[in-house]
């Protein structure tokens, strides 16, 4: 699969493979994985995270971007997948691979992959906390696409 | 769920009505059927939304609203049978 | 093994389980594999890389490097393994992997480290060219340590 | 490998070379010993890589020389059994 939601536990060899070429010496990869805390400085302990999503519409975004990535760089093969469901702390909730035969398109690529991901695609996390509570994070509101366009690109 | 007077004039009609994250648990559901007195702009079908669910009131700032899987401008047309999606602010990644 | 050079395939699972930290939701890998051309435009066809080093100096360099990525910045954590040898088309080479509480840390640790080893390590590259000739790539003069401290740090 | 003449003034030394990539294929091996007239600078000894290597000799400006495992600056002195390596620039990665 070169993008999609997935309920089991992403596999990174298996987006590699989705990415392979020979053309290609730079793969880059971004695993995002449950902290034990809210925040990068610490916050709430959390013990777990649920992730829901828009599933129909979240696919279409996730493949939209990989497209479009690999449309504005020559050579770039990009694949990435987001993992829904309740993960525990330490699993791989987002993997994003790219390969490119120059290391600066492939490691640009997983980060404006991340950001658009986290902008763009219709999931949530529920987090889920040690002392019993649970939170919705609702950080980046969604905007409509370009008008000119009409594909949601940005 | 419509409060409309019955009104020959207007066609009603009826949408899907998907809701996400804090937006599901706002109206209960993560999805239901939603009557509509007719064609509306999505500006309309906001102003609705906080009629017929007023516990989305305090949420719809933010709410982004998908029609057919696409986040919609305030001028976008909803018709019968749409599929309409309430948004929060997302948290992927 | 944190940092090191390897004659086995690398082990990127190996090298994540090493950065792997309740604190740290964000890792970031690059791998970099040999490509079927010399050169990102294309360049002479290659059927194979024979990486060698000097082996104490490189794995110094390699462990500093970590370190002192990992000392610039918090809660950061680096891992990375050059593989030597011989090696055919598709074959890692070099595998980074930095982890983060957050995202720009383990993306920048990654891309730094990468610059830094093709800089600072003292590893060879001999190209085998399918036309049965073959070439020592030279392409970054190694500098002096810095005077100040005498780590070579720059 | 020295031609120097035998001196009773000057302590001669013998020192690990090796030799990597280009460098390794110009003198024929990866590694040898190699006598010297006795203690002296990094730029001395580059001076007298040439005239015992004169394969090295296009390849001087470019090769960095290590000692004990670190490129040392032109100043720095190079003992008896120290181990000096030459290291064309390099193409990790």
């Amino acid at each position: 699969m070169r993008t999609g939601l997935v309920e089991l536990p992403l596999d990174i060899p298996a987006l590699l493979a989705a990415v392979a070429d020979p053309a290609c010496g730079a793969q880059a990869i971004f695993v995002g994985t449950v902290r034990d805390r809210n925040e990068p400085e610490g916050g709430r302990e959390v013990v777990a995270i649920e992730y829901s999503a828009y599933t129909v519409m979240a696919e279409k975004v996730l493949e939209r971007i990989a497209t479009e990535l690999e449309a504005a760089a020559p050579d770039l093969r990009v694949a990435l997948c987001h993992r829904i469901g309740r993960l525990a702390v330490g699993e791989a909730s987002i993997a994003i691979v790219a390969a490119s035969p120059r290391r600066d398109a492939a490691l640009g690529a997983i980060r404006a992959a991340l950001e658009r991901v986290k902008s763009e695609a219709p999931i949530w996390k529920r987090e889920i906390y040690a002392d019993g509570g649970a939170r919705w994070r609702e950080d980046e509101p969604l905007a409509p696409p370009t008008l000119d366009d009409g594909t949601g690109s940005s | 769920m419509s409060r409309e007077p019955p009104d020959a004039t207007i066609q009603r009609m009826q949408v899907r009505l998907l809701a996400f994250a804090s937006a599901a648990q706002a109206i209960g559901t993560g999805s239901c059927d939603w009557q509509l007195p007719g064609e509306l702009s999505v500006r309309e079908l906001r102003q609705r939304l906080a009629v017929d669910f007023p516990a989305l009131a305090p949420l719809l700032p933010r709410l982004a609203i998908a029609v057919e899987g696409t986040v919609a401008n305030p001028a976008a047309v909803v018709r019968e049978g749409a599929e309409i999606a309430l948004l929060p602010p997302v948290s992927g990644g």
